[in-house]
């Protein structure tokens, strides 16, 4: 009846803040949200196991912080104008993520960072390539997604 | 025209449409449950247009108007029946029911989807034949349109897709330019009902009704581009010739819906007022570069199907010229005409295909449309079962001297009489006294030489079919092949019989068309039927 | 505001009627992509334009004064019916492709 | 006076939107390849859902938000069909 | 009422019964049943007719009347007066001989029932002719003989002459049939009616009037070209390659006289004029003397006759020339005298034909002593054909010269007659002399096709037989065999006008006697001068041999109407796209502007105040990123479709900005589909590089050139059009009545969608319909679809990237894909549910807000695609069981069905019905019968855009497994 | 054009002002970027600032206007940003691997993780050893 149960509270959050915030509307969205979640079982996802929610929020606040700071960076890497104040590279991220979601997270996270991007994941020898706009040390990098994501995302998708 | 018989007049659109809709949960390989549901709707069809046309034919001059929506006339959308809507609906069911019975030998088993885009082709010509509506016409082209894409490329082959692709683009633009006009008119006159912007033509001020001309122009192009004329006419032959014979034969009526519309509406809004007689000139021109570019293709062509095509640009080119003269009586002969021509046509495409299937021509076609690509998706059209005819040879030479005849305007047949008729009226006892004009010479001249074009291009295809073919080879040919095409011959001798009271069902037509505020009093006056909602009367008007 | 939008259904005009007038399908397709797109524009503007008034009913507003919502309506239409007769043309232009072999509108080979 | 402030802010976050647009379209036009050009395409797009927004803004009108929720939710199924038809040749395998 | 008005539907219908009866004898073996049934037809018509005289021979006629097509004054008349009466006599009499004839005549393999059907046709088409009381009528039956003249004369249409001289025919009196009821139709217009009796008595009428001279010259040429007059007369001989029952019939009786039978008929009505006498009297005395000195070079028997023809055909005409009643007397005696005599020699001519097998007057010779019956009757036919004394032949020839002498006319023409007559004559003598003198007299014949020639069967000769006899009566004792009726023939042609005249063959030693005599002598010696040239000299006279009128008609014909008019259909028609398309803009613009520009419109002045910045900067993008479509879209077509995107966004937002979000939500939806079904079909389109293009021919600069200006052109026409309409003042429009009612009757506040489903909804109707027939034909065309050989492989992209997998440790074949959709596809997977939502919230939203069942229909069918982008078909076909055949019929049935529930309670097809509903829980919810109706669009858009992007999609699968399957058996190959 | 805005406190209209033309100018820095940037992979790093703070400067703006300006709350635009900013790495995404592929296939920019002789080869460009 309730395949994806988040998904259904998501879906009918959605409706309310599309419809405005009614009981009727509540109903009529838990009606349109558990059809609509029909269709993604139809889909046969793989199922992630969402462990810590908490977390979530954690990451959220972690994320939208980077990227104010990120923002600010490639601004003024752009403002500042000269083509060789910056130097961009390439750089190869071993992970130890698996599951597909948590990988999605991680990719929307590096990429809605500014100055970061995902360019390409290798699914037998688990590395990601990034790129990455200003670097000043690879490592930090490196050690910044490690830690800083990929750690928590491991606890939330267990 | 009260109670049921009333909403009859929105039959003829609803029920190839139902009919549609119901063939979309067939499958495509019950092919003889499909066969059967077209037939069956087509056949209702036909009993409808038959209906109709007794009741206008009962009535003098009476208007049928079918408030859709029940919305008061120039706000909802109106389907008209008069006595020109009921006469072309009636010519359109015979046409569909032959080229339907034609179609079910063969030709409906070698693409998908055949009697569906057939049904709504007939949807899509009874609609723009009754609606009283300016962009409702434009939706019912499209959708007349779109179906005959379909048809038209029904049966696939390199031939018919670039005559497709032709058709489409040359129609895409028509398209358009319908658009623009219509939204001038209506960007001009506020108004998309027919009847209305007729009221509303008077009223309009100069310049903005320099404007809704312009939009009339446009629109006009559209249609003459529908209609055939020269020289926006180039994909007509091709496409027609190309189109698979059923389909070529249920052609023969678009070329007459422009035609119609644009009788319609020269008619309707440029009948009378400031705006009288708007585009006549042209339509004379116009029918004459048809006319003798028609003559010319008849003659320059070898392959009978663009014989035919041409056939079409003649006919065409001579109802723009008539219409263009724009005299009652020369009308009506028109009206006539394009009822004979249509037959003809038709009979003639199908007949071709038969023709040629001797010569291992119609086979080929036959044999590109079913190039071993189905990958087994497409079931192999089945070997046709029914009886083959006897005395094939002498059936099909009758039926091709037939056309020959009708073509050519030789006696006894209708086109004969069609042709006198207009004549008759312009230069004959129709017109005592007045002196010919250069325009009635020069149709005159025309007709004569179109008529001879058909003649000898008609003799030299006829005799090289027919007569010098060395092991000519006898087609085989089904009973429910040469029967349609037969029967549409028939008819015409039925019109030629019964020319009186054609010509006096025409008179009546034509006479009700050029008093406009019959129509417009018909539309205008029809009066919602009250108690739904709280819609009241003619509130708001 | 009307001189711009006119502007634009000019230019965007010029442009389709330039590309359909080309011999290779692919422009004609693009062409009368374009061209259905000016003619949108003009359908919609014949009715005069007007900011911020669209022809949406609410208690306060005066009906006197809002948008036109006929030719909204006409345009949806149309660019429905244009959407149809794109996938069409689109179809049947690599139909023939297939069958002649080039994407010339007539079927010929060759460049130009 | 919040007026005035909302106006004029609206006002020139529009001209910067809009001038944001034009140098995205320069992008578009010059290339130099073709995944620039879609880069462009989708700055493009969120460019003018931002537009729209800032629109609703400065008509204190919420109907045009759908407008905007639609290029914000589907807007990307163009480019992202675009991208593969780079990558694989074809859209759809 | 008497039943004898009722005589003449009979002797009409009669011929076309036994013809239809004969066409269902069709497969019948025996030759015997068919000619039993049409002799006795014709037997029976010349029974009617005969028992027809007591009622005619009183002056007044036989009529009848039917009612056809009275509005046109085409009535359904018959007619027969003394001079129809003579004629039918002439049709359905020798018709009798004929069928008698052509018993014996037509050989076993001919397929005998189909001759026999058509000349009886023809029979009744040529009585309809001579009967008919209405001009109208008479031209149809006129066109008729055409026809049937044409299929008797291919009846043997596996030999080339028959189908060539068949056309001939057909073209030259089909030519003169439309000529002929075109001057009808004048004659209508001078007289008012069609009616034969008051044209005829309205001959000062017609005669004083200003159109006489065009209705006169255009029958004359109906009358003309069917009487083989110069310069119409080359058709007749090569008619000749028809059965020779069809000549003696068709050739000597009836078709050919048909012509002057109209004349005459018609001589009351427009004779005694200057230009009468011209016209007719110079092609008649023309065609005597070419068609008698022709006749005398001819070396085959048919063709001798067929000249003999044309010339006795001239003199009649000549006869009605003149204009005296006294020469009209003549003519119709002549008229009479040649049928009886030419028939006569062409069944002699067939009979010899038969016999020997040849009609060569070079191989034939002495035959007199092998069949002597069939010789004497000739030489008494021909003795008549020559005009010598005690046969018919010179009774009317003596009037014919007593006439030439007189004077009518004061002219050149008139006072040459009497010598060209005499010539001819003599001319006439020389033939008819060769004619038996070669053929019956001289030694027996060497090398002859048949062998041992002997007399034919006995009713073979008897139809011969006969028509010798009465010319012998008639030459003998006119006056009392033909005289009555010749009398009533003559004044029912006259009337008042009937001169006096004496049938005898004695009139004292007159002039016309010595031109008889001197005619006589002068051909005699004529001949036994040339006797030995024209024994050897090829076909046709000396010095115009060459010039053979079928010749030059034949390759007028082929020139005009074939090289001519095939020339002529590629100068002023083309059957390549771009300039149909030149066409249809051109004719738009100038349809669009010719009107404005005649009625010298001033458009308001360009005002730029009050724009918008922001809006203005828009445009300059759009206006930019147009012209860069329209100029990267043949080299770079994936720029183009960014671009053109890119547009398409501009107009969205011009749209929101105009007070549209409706239209705004559609158009990106649509855009977004678009965009990527047209990337679906990038796939099979072939590569294009700039390297190809360096050769650009002046003329294709010229072409570029003009469709730039032409663009150009259009863009200023419709800028100037576009603003003129926009800055108008606003009509008082029906939108206001739809601003007021949307709410109130249509229940919805959103007055766009009240429209499209309320209002207006029959066009939502037919537009979803438009939409699924496409979908439809797609469906449909790509189920055939092969791409072109290029396009065939898998794409470059995918061939090295599988290539670089298999060459690279660890990886296999497709792990770049799953790899790069990897992530991605679980967003967009993610997306599905989320997008169904918003699709079904924008299609509740629709009736009072932005939205509605299109958008809806359109969103939901973007997240299928977004499954089969992020999966691929197969993935997503194996989750996804869309049946997009399904929700397009559940569509449309259920819009159809909600329009058609408005009848249940008598209202008209989609009557709407909205009320509140209370819900417990939620509240008053609407509920209107149009949300239903739009549902329908919902399902039917649903089904239709996905049918549509599927079988798109699915060419791929396809193809490849195709191009596998093709590779694998070149490989076992 | 625009409709006078409706009465709401200063201080809101301000801090609707300042994040309008935060989310504005960061969009318009981004396109600046996107047009000065060098390298294709540099360039993809300047849209972002337009998808991420850029679309949330103008989401909040927004969110305060309409929840002041309509007496209730409107939050509807999160639903904008949580759109746009789950769907543009999918675009991202997939570009840059077509950018990475046709690169390597080309030899060119110096992106690591080159490919084979097969498809240098196939090219007719000298491979680039992998970094």
């Amino acid at each position: 009846m309730f395949p994806y149960p988040v998904l259904i509270l998501f879906l009918v959050v959605m409706w309310l803040l599309l419809n405005g915030f009614t009981l009727g509307h509540f109903i009529l969205g838990l009606i349109v949200a558990t059809f609509a979640s029909w269709g993604m079982a139809s889909l046969r996802p793989d199922k992630p196991k969402v462990k810590k929610w908490h977390l979530l929020f954690k990451l959220l606040f972690i994320v939208l912080y980077d990227i104010i700071r990120s923002n600010i960076g490639v601004a003024s890497v752009i403002l500042r104008g000269h083509p060789e104040g910056h130097t961009s590279c390439f750089i190869t991220v071993p992970l130890e993520l698996e599951d597909r979601t948590a990988l999605a997270f991680l990719a929307v996270i590096l990429t809605s960072t500014p100055g970061s991007a995902w360019l390409e994941y290798n699914s037998n020898d688990r590395t990601v390539l990034l790129h990455v706009l200003d670097v000043i040390d690879e490592a930090a990098w490196v050690n910044t997604i490690k830690n800083r994501y990929e750690k928590l995302l491991m606890e939330i998708f267990a | 025209m009260t109670g049921w018989t009333h909403h009859l007049i929105i039959a003829p659109i609803l029920i190839p449409l139902i009919a549609a809709a119901i063939l979309l949960f067939v499958n495509e390989r019950q092919r003889v449950t499909k066969a059967m549901i077209s037939l069956v709707a087509t056949i209702i069809l036909v009993g409808v247009a038959i209906t109709l046309f007794e009741i206008e034919n009962r009535s003098n001059g009476f208007e049928g108007v079918y408030l859709l929506g029940n919305w008061a006339a120039p706000f909802g959308i109106v389907l008209v029946l008069d006595g020109l809507s009921a006469l072309m609906l009636l010519l359109t069911a015979v046409v569909a029911i032959a080229a339907l019975v034609f179609s079910l030998a063969r030709w409906h088993g070698v693409g998908a989807h055949f009697h569906t885009m057939f049904q709504l082709l007939l949807m899509g010509v009874n609609g723009a034949f009754l609606t009283g509506d300016l962009f409702n016409l434009f939706v019912f082209f499209e959708v007349m349109l779109a179906a005959s894409y379909g048809l038209l490329l029904h049966g696939s082959g390199p031939l018919r897709v670039k005559a497709g692709l032709h058709y489409i683009a040359v129609n895409l633009a028509a398209a358009l330019l319908f658009l623009i006009g219509v939204s001038l008119i209506y960007g001009t006159a506020g108004t998309l009902n027919m009847a209305d912007l007729a009221a509303r033509i008077p009223q309009i001020e100069e310049d903005r009704r320099m404007l809704m001309e312009a939009g009339a122009a446009v629109l006009g192009i559209a249609f003459l581009i529908k209609a055939g004329m020269w020289p926006l006419c180039f994909w007509l032959p091709t496409a027609y010739s190309a189109a698979s014979a059923p389909v070529a034969g249920v052609f023969a009526i678009l070329s007459k819906l422009g035609i119609y519309i644009i009788l319609r509406l020269t008619m309707l809004l440029f009948g009378e007022g400031p705006s009288a007689g708007f585009g006549a000139t042209f339509l004379v021109f116009g029918g004459i570069a048809t006319l003798i570019f028609g003559i010319i293709g008849v003659l320059a062509s070898q392959a009978l199907g663009r014989v035919a095509g041409f056939s079409v640009l003649v006919s065409s080119g001579t109802l723009l010229m008539v219409l263009g003269i724009n005299d009652g009586a020369v009308s009506s002969g028109a009206l006539l005409y394009l009822v004979s021509s249509t037959l003809t046509i038709s009979a003639f495409f199908m007949l071709i295909e038969l023709v040629e299937r001797g010569q291992d021509a119609g086979a080929a076609v036959l044999a590109v449309t079913m190039e071993a690509f189905g990958e087994g998706e497409e079931g192999e059209p089945e070997p046709e079962e029914g009886v083959t005819m006897p005395g094939t040879m002498a059936i099909l030479g009758t039926c091709f001297a037939a056309c020959a005849i009708l073509l050519s305007g030789l006696p006894p047949l209708s086109g004969f009489i069609a042709k006198f008729a207009m004549l008759s009226a312009m230069m004959g006892t129709g017109a005592i006294g007045v002196p010919p004009t250069a325009a009635v010479w020069t149709l005159s001249i025309l007709v004569i030489l179109s008529g001879l074009a058909a003649l000898i291009s008609m003799t030299r295809a006829g005799i090289r079919t027919f007569w010098t073919s060395i092991e000519g080879t006898v087609p085989r040919v089904l009973v429910i092949e040469i029967v349609p095409v037969m029967f549409l011959l028939a008819l015409t001798l039925v019109l030629t019989l019964r020319a009186g009271p054609a010509m006096h069902y025409m008179d009546t037509t034509i006479r009700t068309l050029s008093n406009p505020s019959i129509y417009i009093d018909a539309v205008t006056n029809a009066a919602v039927m009250p108690g739904v909602g709280n819609r009241s009367g003619t509130e708001g008007k | 505001m009307e001189i711009i939008l006119s502007i634009a259904i000019g230019v965007m005009t010029s442009c389709g009627v330039w590309l359909i007038l080309r011999p290779r399908t692919y422009q004609v397709i693009i062409g009368l992509s374009l061209l259905s797109y000016a003619v949108n524009l003009f359908i919609f503007g014949v009715g005069g334009v007007k900011s911020n008034l669209p022809p949406i009913l609410d208690e306060s507003a005066s009906t006197t004064m809002i948008a036109d919502p006929v030719p909204q309506a006409l345009v949806l239409t149309a660019i429905v019916i244009g959407f149809a007769t794109t996938a069409l043309f689109l179809v049947v232009l690599l139909a023939s492709r297939g069958l002649t072999g080039t994407d010339h509108v007539d079927g010929r080979g060759g460049s130009r | 006076m919040s007026a005035i402030i909302i106006f004029t802010a609206v006002a020139i976050a529009q001209l910067m939107l809009a001038a944001a647009m034009a140098i995205v379209s320069v992008r578009m036009f010059r290339g130099p390849r073709a995944q620039d050009r879609i880069i462009g395409l989708d700055a493009l797009y969120i460019n003018a859902m931002l537009l729209l927004v800032t629109f609703g803004i400065g008509t204190g009108r919420v109907i045009y938000f759908e407008a905007a929720l639609v290029i914000g939710m589907l807007g990307f199924v163009a480019t992202v069909a675009l991208a593969k038809f780079l990558m694989r040749g074809e859209v759809i395998e | 009422m008497t039943l004898e008005p009722y005589f003449l539907l009979v002797l009409l219908i009669l011929p076309f019964a036994g013809s239809l009866i004969s066409v269902f004898l069709l497969n019948t073996p025996s030759r015997v049943l068919p000619s039993w049934v049409a002799g006795s037809a014709a037997l029976t018509s010349l029974l009617i007719v005969l028992f027809a005289y007591p009622a005619i021979s009183g002056g007044e006629p036989l009529r009848f009347e039917a009612e056809w097509v009275p509005q046109l004054g085409l009535a359904f008349k018959l007619r027969m007066d003394g001079f129809a009466w003579m004629f039918s006599v002439l049709i359905t009499g020798i018709g009798f001989l004929v069928i008698v004839y052509a018993r014996y005549y037509m050989s076993e393999e001919d397929p005998v029932p189909r001759f026999f059907s058509f000349l009886l046709a023809f029979m009744g088409a040529m009585l309809g002719i001579v009967i008919s009381g209405n001009v109208i009528l008479l031209s149809v039956f006129w066109e008729l003989t055409s026809i049937f003249s044409f299929l008797l004369i291919s009846y043997w249409h596996n030999a080339a002459a028959a189908r060539d001289g068949a056309r001939m025919a057909l073209t030259v009196t089909g030519i003169g049939g439309f000529c002929l009821l075109i001057g009808l139709l004048i004659l209508g217009n001078i007289v008012g009616s069609y009616d034969l009796d008051k044209i005829l008595q309205s001959g000062d009428l017609i005669r004083g009037h200003s159109l006489y001279v065009p209705a006169l010259v255009f029958i004359l040429l109906g009358a003309l070209t069917k009487s083989a007059q110069f310069p119409f007369h080359f058709w007749l001989p090569n008619a000749m390659a028809a059965p020779t029952p069809v000549s003696a019939y068709l050739h000597s009786a009836t078709m050919v006289k048909a012509g002057v039978f109209l004349l005459a008929r018609f001589w009351p009505a427009l004779a005694g004029t200057e230009e009468w006498f011209w016209l007719v009297g110079s092609a008649g005395i023309i065609t005597l003397l070419l068609g008698a000195y022709f006749a005398m070079f001819q070396q085959d028997l048919k063709g001798l006759l067929a000249y003999s023809t044309i010339s006795h055909l001239g003199l009649i005409t000549t006869l009605l020339s003149l204009g005296s009643p006294l020469a009209t007397v003549a003519a119709i005696f002549h008229m009479l005298n040649h049928a009886t005599f030419k028939a006569s020699l062409f069944m002699a001519a067939g009979i010899i034909d038969h016999e020997t097998g040849t009609r060569d007057i070079r191989k034939l010779s002495g035959l007199y002593r092998f069949m002597p019956m069939t010789a004497r009757l000739a030489m008494v036919a021909s003795a008549a054909m020559a005009g010598v004394p005690l046969l018919n032949g010179f009774l009317s020839k003596e009037m014919f010269f007593a006439e030439a002498v007189q004077t009518h006319a004061d002219s050149f023409l008139d006072t040459m007659l009497p010598y060209v007559a005499t010539l001819a004559s003599a001319f006439s003598v020389a033939y008819s002399l060769r004619f038996i003198h070669t053929v019956f007299f001289g030694p027996p014949p060497v090398g002859l096709p048949k062998e041992k020639p002997h007399e034919p069967p006995r009713w073979m000769r008897f139809p011969i037989e006969f028509l010798v006899l009465i010319c012998l009566v008639v030459g003998i004792a006119p006056a009392i065999s033909v005289g009555p009726f010749l009398l009533t023939a003559v004044s029912s042609v006259l009337g008042s006008q009937t001169p006096e005249y004496d049938l005898a063959v004695w009139h004292g030693f007159n002039l016309p006697l010595v031109m008889s005599i001197i005619a006589l002598i002068g051909g005699t010696a004529l001949y036994f001068t040339f006797r030995n040239y024209l024994a050897r000299c090829e076909d046709g006279p000396p010095f115009l041999r060459r010039l053979k009128g079928q010749r030059i008609f034949e390759r007028v014909l082929v020139e005009v109407s074939w090289h001519w008019a095939r020339q002529a259909e590629k100068r002023i028609g083309t059957r390549n796209l771009q300039p149909q398309l030149r066409w249809v803009v051109a004719m738009g613009f100038f349809a669009g502007l010719l009107p404005l520009y005649l009625s010298s419109f001033e458009p308001r002045p360009f005002v730029f105040t009050g724009v918008d910045p922001t809006f203005g900067a828009l445009w300059l993008i759009g206006i930019c990123l147009a012209i860069g479509t329209a100029f990267l879209a043949k080299y770079h077509r994936l720029a183009a479709l960014v671009m053109l995107g890119g547009v398409g966004l501009i107009v969205c937002i011009t749209f929101v900005w105009l007070s549209a979000p409706d239209l705004a939500i559609t158009q990106l939806l649509v855009e977004i589909v678009t965009t990527v079904l047209i990337l679906l079909g990038l796939r099979w389109l072939p590569k294009r590089s700039e390297d190809f293009d360096d050769t650009i021919t002046l003329r294709a600069r010229f072409r570029r050139f003009r469709d730039l200006a032409l663009a150009v052109a259009c863009g200023v026409g419709m800028t100037f059009i576009a603003y003129a309409s926009m800055t108008m003042p606003v009509p008082d429009a029906i939108a206001n009545y739809f601003l007021e009612n949307a709410y109130s009757q249509g229940g919805g506040r959103n007055v766009v969608n009240v429209i499209l489903v309320d209002f207006r909804g029959f066009d939502t109707l037919g537009e979803i319909t438009v939409l699924g027939v496409v979908a439809l034909t797609v469906f449909a065309l790509l189920r055939r679809f092969r791409p072109a050989a290029d396009s065939m492989a898998m794409p470059e992209q995918q061939q090295i990237q599988n290539r670089l997998d298999e060459e690279r440790e660890g990886r296999s074949a497709g792990d770049t894909v799953k790899d790069y959709l990897f992530v991605p596809s679980v967003i967009m997977q993610w997306l599905f549910p989320v997008i169904i939502t918003f699709s079904v919230y924008i299609f509740m939203r629709g009736h009072d807000l932005p939205g509605g069942g299109f958008s809806a229909g359109l969103t939901l069918s973007i997240a299928f695609l977004l499954q089969y982008l992020a999966g691929g078909t197969r993935w997503a076909e194996d989750r996804l069981r869309i049946l997009p055949l399904r929700w397009m019929g559940i569509g449309m049935l259920t819009a159809t069905a909600t329009g058609a529930g408005a009848w249940l309670l008598g209202y008209p097809f989609l009557t709407s019905h909205f009320r509140y509903l209370e819900v417990p829980l939620i509240g008053k919810v609407p509920a209107a019968t149009a949300l239903l109706f739009d549902l329908g669009v919902f399902t039917l858009v649903v089904g239709s855009t996905v049918l549509i992007l599927v079988a798109l999609a699915h060419q791929s699968i396809r193809i490849n497994r195709l191009h596998a399957a093709e590779m694998e058996k070149a490989k076992e190959a | 054009m625009i409709q006078p805005a409706a009465d709401i406190p200063l201080a809101v209209a301000i801090g609707v002002a300042f994040f309008l033309l935060l989310g504005a100018s960061l969009a318009l820095i981004g396109a600046i970027g996107f047009l000065r940037l060098q390298s294709f992979y540099e360039r993809i790093h300047a849209p972002t600032l337009g998808t991420s703070w850029g679309i949330g400067g103008v989401m909040v703006a927004s969110m305060l206007y309409f929840s002041f300006s309509l007496q209730k709350p409107v939050l509807h635009e999160l639903l904008i940003g949580l759109f746009v900013t789950v769907t543009t790495p999918v675009t991202f995404l997939l570009l840059a691997r077509a950018a990475l592929y046709r690169d390597r296939t080309e030899g060119k920019n110096g992106v690591p993780g080159g490919i084979g002789k097969a498809a240098g080869e196939r090219v007719g460009e000298e491979p680039v050893d992998p970094p």
